[in-house]
């Protein structure tokens, strides 16, 4: 049943992320991202982590796709004004591609054992206490790091003063 | 997990998954007549006793409604859009206690649906969804109202949310535990056996903060600003029929329960009756499975006080304006909900010090 | 029932699938937003891998490389959507082949 | 991952709540399609200009600030969970966290003083 929910997970996932990819309307793109991230916190699920599972889900579905969905509909552009892509160019770079990506797998997981982790009982708390202790001054970097992105970016937009009113003049 | 276990587990699943869809039809009946008591009328008293069967009526009329979508609209996401808010609705659930557990076969089973070891963050997280269906639904009917309102009712939604995960991280400080029915068990017993050992005595600007914040996540009033119609016609639903507008309606009173139910987990002592033990209310009755069943009731009427407040409160306070808002989330609630958690960690601190 | 490939060879699979799609879109697409998600879906194709790995091999390590790759990515979002708007505001488009000032 | 699993069955039954709206919504309403019907709801007044229009980024902004701040919100967690059973080790973790809440409070501080969400 594992596995198959794995296969059902990873299936899904790459066909959301290949929806990502090929919709003309930004909107569908957002929308293919959003049920591809669920696909990957189930997968993330599968492998046992829930914390990341919600990390995912809370932080990129819930935060950062919601960031591009404001944005696409704020510049609300019209749906294919972009100029379609080579289709040769297209398949033989997919194709590529994909061919040394399965190369790279066979090789790759030949050498890894086929089993499931033994799932730890307490892995946030390890995880955790990791983070806070180890990993403490990245951590707190981290924080400073975020701390310059706020000011960076109200350095950038501040300039925007209403650039397009609600209706074009 | 053996077939049995699978069986009782899916019933209890459904059990518990239509009682949250039932509280849809008795706080439309529950709203209207408080509204009209609030508000010195009689209210809908036709249908059936005390227009009790006035839901009833309600939905027959939703359903029977024509079904109309505009031209303009993407198909798509129209139709998406209102199932886009019912779905997290209906999946947050699943983290919420009603009681300890029940026998049956000799073999115990929570009365959870899922006993999720990450419980607040998977209702915080999964709750954080909603907002693509108000947003998908807003963009996709093509109309200005529309739009505007859904803009403003994510903004709304995604403003409160960080008070609502400051409130709830220093619930999860004080405890200790991220799942839900630890918290629970953490509250049972009394304060120097005056008080009931309920979170609300250890977290009351906490408590203030989660409040605020369930009344703008669930789109309630004070803050139903994306449905304001004085200024939006309907917000984000403008262009909604009859029974996507139903939906939207089941979304956001199944919100409220859950809102309802988290606080009464985490604040009010979810399935514990005050100053009465289990193991107390064991002795008396002698069953497990009647306590399991006081708990449920417990809980269950903790969770309706809550509702009602929530109506109580929709008729009493007016409409805050768009800017208020945004200023009372990001200039009071934020920073008080991490001076919440700076206090809690110090008493904490201070606490395991002495 | 035995499946003839592994629980890690679906998760290599997704991920270099992910990377791969991630990576065409980054080259093919022209609107500068979807390129941007084209780079989110790289970003977490390598995070299914740190996570595979780290709980394969039962190691922490990588769970928290993908804490800080989440962060990071967040505020690369946020950045680059920043200059998206303003790159609109200027030239009134987001069409990537419009940006060519910097070129010689 | 075991735990999951009735999630897995309330998603079958919400899905299956969804289908019967859809359906019903079908089955029952009448359909009289009239062109002033499925046009544009404007209060009455003719459509003017097309919803889909650019306008003002105020509310990006907000996302952004909301999608930084949830990230650093989201980390507290973590630090709540294990901060109760580390307090035997002196006062570390309490400072760790000061300090990275501090971050925060200069960012908060910083939005506040230049008005960036045009608040006042």
């Amino acid at each position: 049943m594992r596995e198959g929910l794995f296969i059902a997970f990873s299936l899904f996932t790459i066909a959301a992320a290949s929806g990502v990819v090929l919709s003309r309307n930004p909107v569908y793109s957002a929308f293919s991202l959003i049920l591809s991230f669920f696909g990957l916190s189930g997968l993330y699920l599968l492998w046992g982590t829930t914390f990341m599972a919600m990390i995912q889900i809370l932080i990129y579905t819930g935060a950062i796709v919601v960031l591009f969905v404001f944005v696409v509909m704020l510049l609300n552009l019209q749906v294919n004004k972009e100029s379609s892509p080579n289709f040769l160019i297209v398949g033989i770079s997919g194709a590529a591609v994909w061919f040394f990506s399965l190369i790279i797998l066979r090789v790759l997981t030949q050498a890894i054992p086929n089993t499931l982790p033994a799932i730890p009982t307490d892995q946030i708390r390890t995880i955790s206490k990791l983070l806070f202790t180890r990993y403490l001054w990245p951590f707190e970097v981290l924080s400073l790091f975020l701390l310059v992105m706020i000011i960076a970016i109200f350095a950038i937009t501040r300039t925007q003063e209403i650039p397009h009113g609600g209706e074009k003049q | 997990m053996d077939w049995m276990d699978l069986i009782v587990t899916a019933v209890k699943t459904i059990v518990i998954y239509l009682g949250m869809v039932q509280v849809v039809p008795i706080m439309l009946i529950v709203e209207r007549r408080g509204a009209a008591l609030i508000q010195d009328r009689p209210g809908p008293n036709r249908v059936g006793p005390f227009g009790l069967f006035q839901p009833i009526a309600d939905v027959i009329k939703m359903m029977m409604k024509e079904v109309a979508v505009p031209k303009q609209v993407n198909k798509a996401l129209y139709i998406l859009g209102p199932f886009l808010v019912l779905f997290p609705a209906s999946l947050v659930i699943a983290a919420l206690p009603f009681g300890d557990f029940f026998t049956l076969f000799d073999k115990n089973y929570i009365l959870q649906v899922a006993n999720i070891d990450v419980g607040i963050l998977y209702i915080l997280a999964i709750g954080s969804l909603g907002i693509y269906g108000i947003l998908f639904g807003g963009w996709a009917s093509n109309n200005k109202f529309s739009l505007i309102g859904a803009m403003r009712s994510s903004s709304q939604i995604i403003s409160y949310e960080i008070p609502l995960g400051l409130a709830a991280c220093s619930a999860v400080l004080w405890y200790g535990t991220f799942s839900l029915r630890e918290m629970v068990t953490g509250q049972e017993g009394t304060i120097l056996s005056v008080l009931p050992n309920w979170g609300i005595f250890y977290q009351p600007l906490g408590f203030l903060l989660f409040f605020v914040a369930a009344f703008a996540e669930t789109n309630r009033l004070p803050f139903d600003l994306p449905e304001s119609e004085a200024e939006l016609v309907a917000g984000f639903h403008t262009e909604y029929g009859p029974m996507d507008f139903g939906t939207f309606f089941m979304a956001e009173y199944m919100n409220m329960a859950t809102m309802s139910g988290l606080m009464v987990s985490i604040y009010f002592g979810g399935w514990h009756l005050p100053w009465i033990s289990d193991a107390t209310l064991l002795q008396w009755l002698g069953s497990r499975n009647l306590v399991a069943l006081i708990q449920v009731l417990t809980a269950v009427t903790k969770i309706a006080f809550f509702m009602l407040v929530f109506v109580w409160v929709r008729w009493t306070i007016p409409r805050f304006r768009f800017d208020q808002l945004m200023r009372l989330a990001w200039k009071n609630l934020i920073p008080l909900g991490l001076i919440n958690l700076v206090i809690t960690a110090l008493v904490l601190y201070f606490k395991g010090a002495a | 029932m035995k499946f003839p490939l592994s629980i890690t060879y679906w998760s290599h699979f997704v991920s270099v699938a992910m990377f791969s799609l991630g990576l065409l879109g980054f080259l093919l697409r022209k609107n500068t937003i979807v390129v941007l998600m084209c780079i989110e879906l790289m970003l977490n194709a390598v995070n299914l891998l740190l996570i595979e790995t780290s709980m394969r091999t039962n190691t922490p390590e990588g769970i928290i490389m993908v804490v800080f790759v989440v962060t990071v990515a967040a505020a690369e979002v946020a950045v680059g959507l920043g200059i998206v708007l303003n790159l609109y505001r200027m030239k009134g488009t987001v069409n990537l082949d419009h940006f060519k000032s910097l070129r010689g | 991952m075991d735990a999951f699993l009735p999630v897995g069955i309330l998603f079958i039954c919400a899905l299956l709540l969804c289908v019967g709206l859809f359906t019903v919504k079908r089955l029952l309403g009448p359909r009289n399609p009239v062109a002033s019907k499925l046009s544009v709801y404007e209060c009455g007044v003719k459509p003017e200009g097309n919803a889909r229009a650019p306008f003002k980024t105020g509310f990006y902004l907000i996302a952004v600030l909301f999608l930084l701040f949830d990230v650093e919100a989201a980390f507290f967690f973590p630090w709540a969970l294990v901060y109760k059973e580390s307090l035997a080790q002196g006062p570390g973790l309490l400072i760790a966290m000061l300090v990275y809440m501090g971050l925060l409070v200069l960012g908060l501080v910083y939005i506040f003083r230049k008005d960036c969400l045009k608040l006042n």
